[in-house]
């Protein structure tokens, strides 16, 4: 499947209200880009506080208290294919099993996958495929339970294979590290997915920790992972993965995440939080003001201290 | 101080299983590892019998050497003087094509034929108890060229049949997991905190390999929920060594992983400068260990 | 100097062949192409009417800005300034996806509807003329939105079928490049040393749209093998701009592409030295193109 | 389908006499890399120097003077399995036109694709799959005479996809232009298909402008797409890649492309070419010593000028 719309080199710094607004249809079929490292909450965030509605999702790794949980919780969200979506060193997802184990808020259906074969999802979905064989699946219930996975023999060996369907979300969000004004993104470190979903989705919302000028970006060419001609939105967003980390940026807040752990433990202390930290600002500004900036320079010196990127500290 | 060989007893429960995981690692090999206990484990191992042993983690990054504590797969502190940092669908990639030689996960439950469950306990989609689902489970478990498990020894965890099955193990015994077409070598030990089993050659049914010590094979099999074979040579677990111990006491100084300092961190008063403080003296502590031991 | 947009009338056919060229690219456009005649005409477009277009080569430079004479489609000189560099089978794979609006190659052979043939000429596998095989070739025809092929008119090069299918164009004209699951809009323009072509929106045939200065259409078709459709209204092509001239003579000063330069370099005494001279020269004068230019 | 053998990072500096002794057998597969950029001529030259014979080759664009073609012409190419060989700017290649129009030394069987369909097949392998899916080849002559690929009708959309076959080459020699000595190679500017070939390759051996310490390899960890563990040799060759450039380090000698061109005229003085510069040389710095080191600096000037990595100039 090729793209529906041509994207230019031109000037595509905007702010993150306006992409969500631009771009995020209710009934959207949207992905969170990053693997832990570079989740893009202040994006989540602010599509939660817009609103926007009867949602499906598709993600690799979602760790729940910064991402995908959050619209499930809200209510936003019909339709969730996901490998993994867990609290991580935070623990059990109080939001996330309620959803599931009890339809609160409301019943999602739930399409699963493996890392490799949502990563396989993406791939195909980059080079305008409609699907790739992977060697995972097999002999377990993922299949049994997943109709759009198809088990056949391989049409060269007769040993059995698994297909996956692409997976083309219709807006994209990406945090990474630096990115020019016309969409040049260039990710330091752990990469997940995202040099894939950044083809696969049709519209790509990019925001960064710096906007930087294109002739930095032309210094190191193998770096930028994400061409201009992938995005549609340069968001200019610092500690926009607050909660997770940023790699060579920040450290991650991992009391923060206990902190939203203990107020996700029922509804209504889920409901609490999100009217305190998401409709209770403004923007991604108001909650960094909110968290603290000093303690936001904290999380960062923490993370310089043992990694700057071109350097062994 | 920190060569010795000798055995220990003052050491947890935790201490123990992460000691024993650690033997499992050969040096040279590629290891396929997530966070907390499986990291720890495989640490140890490079740190003692595994000098040129790679850790690589599901986020990405190969051959890294942290000087902080890693908080989960994609803690930023993961790329530290990395090697490479791949994309994730290639890091996989490479496990499917056999680079790794030996992957650790954990599970919520586990079948006679070493089959994993991550996703559901009781039904599904509609679970009683719903858990985070495959991640790479599913595909280290398909892949790698040796599983090994680490996981709690309780009775309802360890049952007949999965409820559902979501990283294969030798599916139901015997040939069925090379027949349905999986690449990797399936499972070679489970460890748990009762015991280590291990799997015969052809049914591929699981056996106790060891107890840990002071438990008798009668008391882990009361935790195992089908009729659990016992080696005849089932042997005592060996205990971990001073060395082991201290490495683990360096690289967990508040027991985050194998103890309980989480509960600190979560004080919302002084959790954060507790946290500050544990980032920030981890990079002495382990700046020293890779000294020592390189 | 460099701002006239007046015709001239001192340009070699080569020249008017890549001026022609250039007009087909449009502002803004992701553009696919090979190097030599190719990427002179879309360097032209981007410093003339298309300041927001991208060039990107299949070696997997994107948006270079190189100031040194490029001498093939991975000369490291392409790497230059570049907004990134892929790995070749992601360029191509963004192709497919339908990032790059416009492509453009060249051919030994083309069909009536477009079909080209950079294989083998008179019988397959062992041909009469063997040449270089598809490369990107068939891979741009297949995915990208316009297909744009730059070529030597000859009538044998000319023909009703060409002798190997290549690279697909309109295949056997009508719908049958859509039933065959391509993606790709097809080709849109065939610029010749005698004129332009382009097809029929349904039958998807070729057709003469204008010649070049100083011919007449009977004259092109007697250069075609099989019964060229002429439009009705076929024009005369626009000559060249001296703007267009000039920037060519500076990417090319030495006729290494447009000209016949490359004799010079061949010459087993002076060769060398005059290759250093090219390379060196070129860094100043295309330095002051892009400043002119930006 | 997973390697057979295990690579550990374990120092494998060795000469290029030894890695083409120990890894390449008479009838072997081999795969060399690059994309005109990091040709590994220094190692197309020892395999003919060793008289290594009915080999097969794979490769995704092979540009002649330097690459695939010298072994066609001396007679040690059975099987060419490729996407483009010919000569780019140093034009017609005789040599080849030779061994395909007249069988001169001897028949050669040929299996074409194209750039992204080979690129498939290295992705494939890369993986351990055996196949994978590309909208190419469509409607061409390319699958008509080439039994290999299969045109299916996609099991997702129903539309007709093209399936090619994995390549998993016996041995793959890539020039980069630096690796460190455990194998972790690092690829500055044009990468080719060269992160999927080291992967599907059985045996992988890297030459390298340059042998750097591991530390700093880790300072740019994101630059590293070869890991060592794909790798089983790392040879230091400078200027290895000589007649292409290495992006960075040298330009090309477009010159001595156009005298080796002369030379390929007749399969006569393609003999006497190949005596001279190959078997009349012990080495690639034997090599070296006869195109002039001075020669050779002057083309590393005239590159560095331009490019610097990690600079704007």
């Amino acid at each position: 499947m090729q793209k529906k719309h041509h994207t230019a080199p031109v000037n595509k710094v905007m702010s993150l209200k306006q992409a969500v607004a631009q771009f995020v249809q209710d009934g959207a079929y949207l992905s969170f880009g990053g693997i832990g490292d570079r989740t893009p909450t202040a994006a989540i965030h602010e599509v939660a506080r817009q609103g926007k509605k009867n949602l499906s999702l598709v993600s690799d790794t979602s760790v729940s208290f910064v991402h995908d949980s959050i619209l499930i919780g809200l209510g936003l969200v019909d339709k969730f294919e996901i490998a993994y979506n867990w609290g991580g060193i935070w623990g059990s997802d109080a939001v996330y099993r309620r959803a599931l184990e009890q339809e609160i808020p409301q019943r999602i259906e739930i399409e699963e996958y493996s890392n490799l074969s949502t990563g396989m999802r993406f791939l195909a979905a980059s080079m305008g495929l409609s699907f790739m064989p992977v060697k995972s699946l097999l002999g377990s219930d993922i299949p049994l339970h997943n109709t759009r996975i198809k088990i056949i023999d391989d049409p060269y060996t007769g040993e059995p294979v698994a297909l996956v369907p692409a997976a083309y979300p219709d807006v994209a969000f990406i945090h990474v590290q630096r990115c020019d004004p016309i969409g040049n993104a260039q990710i330091l470190g752990h990469i997940g997915d995202d040099d894939s979903l950044a083809r696969a989705a049709e519209y790509v919302v990019i925001t960064t920790e710096e906007i930087v000028p294109t002739d930095e970006i032309r210094r190191h060419p193998n770096l930028t992972c994400i061409p201009y001609y992938c995005v549609d939105a340069v968001v200019h967003v610092p500690f926009g993965s607050h909660g997770r980390g940023c790699s060579y940026c920040y450290a991650m807040d991992v009391p923060y995440g206990n902190q939203v752990n203990k107020a996700w433990a029922t509804q209504e202390s889920f409901k609490r939080w999100a009217e305190e930290w998401i409709y209770g600002v403004d923007d991604w500004e108001g909650y960094c003001q909110k968290i603290g900036w000093d303690r936001l320079i904290r999380l960062a010196r923490a993370e310089q201290r043992y990694q700057k990127y071109g350097e062994v500290r | 101080m920190m060569t010795s060989n000798e055995y220990v007893s003052d050491y947890t429960l935790m201490e123990l299983m992460a000691a024993t995981m650690a033997r499992e690692f050969r040096d040279t090999e590629t290891a396929f590892v997530g966070i907390g206990p499986p990291l720890i484990a495989a640490m140890v191992a490079k740190f003692t019998h595994g000098p040129n042993m790679t850790i690589a983690v599901e986020g990405g990054a190969i051959g890294s050497a942290p000087r902080r504590l890693l908080t989960c797969i994609a803690d930023s502190t993961i790329d530290e003087k990395a090697y490479s940092c791949l994309p994730m669908w290639r890091l996989f990639g490479d496990q499917q094509r056999g680079f790794f030689n030996v992957g650790l996960i954990g599970a919520a439950q586990i079948d006679k034929f070493g089959n994993l469950n991550t996703t559901a306990i009781g039904g599904y989609p509609r679970a009683k108890v719903r858990v985070a689902g495959s991640g790479g489970g599913n595909d280290i478990g398909s892949s790698v060229g040796r599983l090994l498990v680490m996981m709690r020894q309780e009775r309802r965890r360890f049952i007949e049949r999965v409820d559902y099955l979501t990283t294969p193990g030798f599916l139901s015994g015997g040939d069925s997991r090379q027949k349905a077409g999986l690449l990797g070598g399936g499972p070679a030990a489970v460890i748990t905190d009762m015991g280590v089993f291990r799997f015969e050659p052809d049914s591929k049914e699981m056996y106790l390999a060891s107890c840990h010590p002071g438990l008798e094979p009668e008391q882990v099999k009361a935790n195992v929920s089908w009729d659990l074979k016992i080696h005849p040579d089932c042997t005592v677990t060996e205990r971990p060594t001073r060395e082991q111990v201290e490495i683990m006491r360096i690289l967990d100084p508040y027991g985050l992983y194998l103890g309980n300092g989480r509960a600190q961190m979560a004080d919302p008063e002084k959790g954060f400068d507790f946290y500050m403080k544990v980032l920030e003296n981890s990079y002495d502590m382990m700046e020293q260990l890779y000294k020592q031991k390189s």
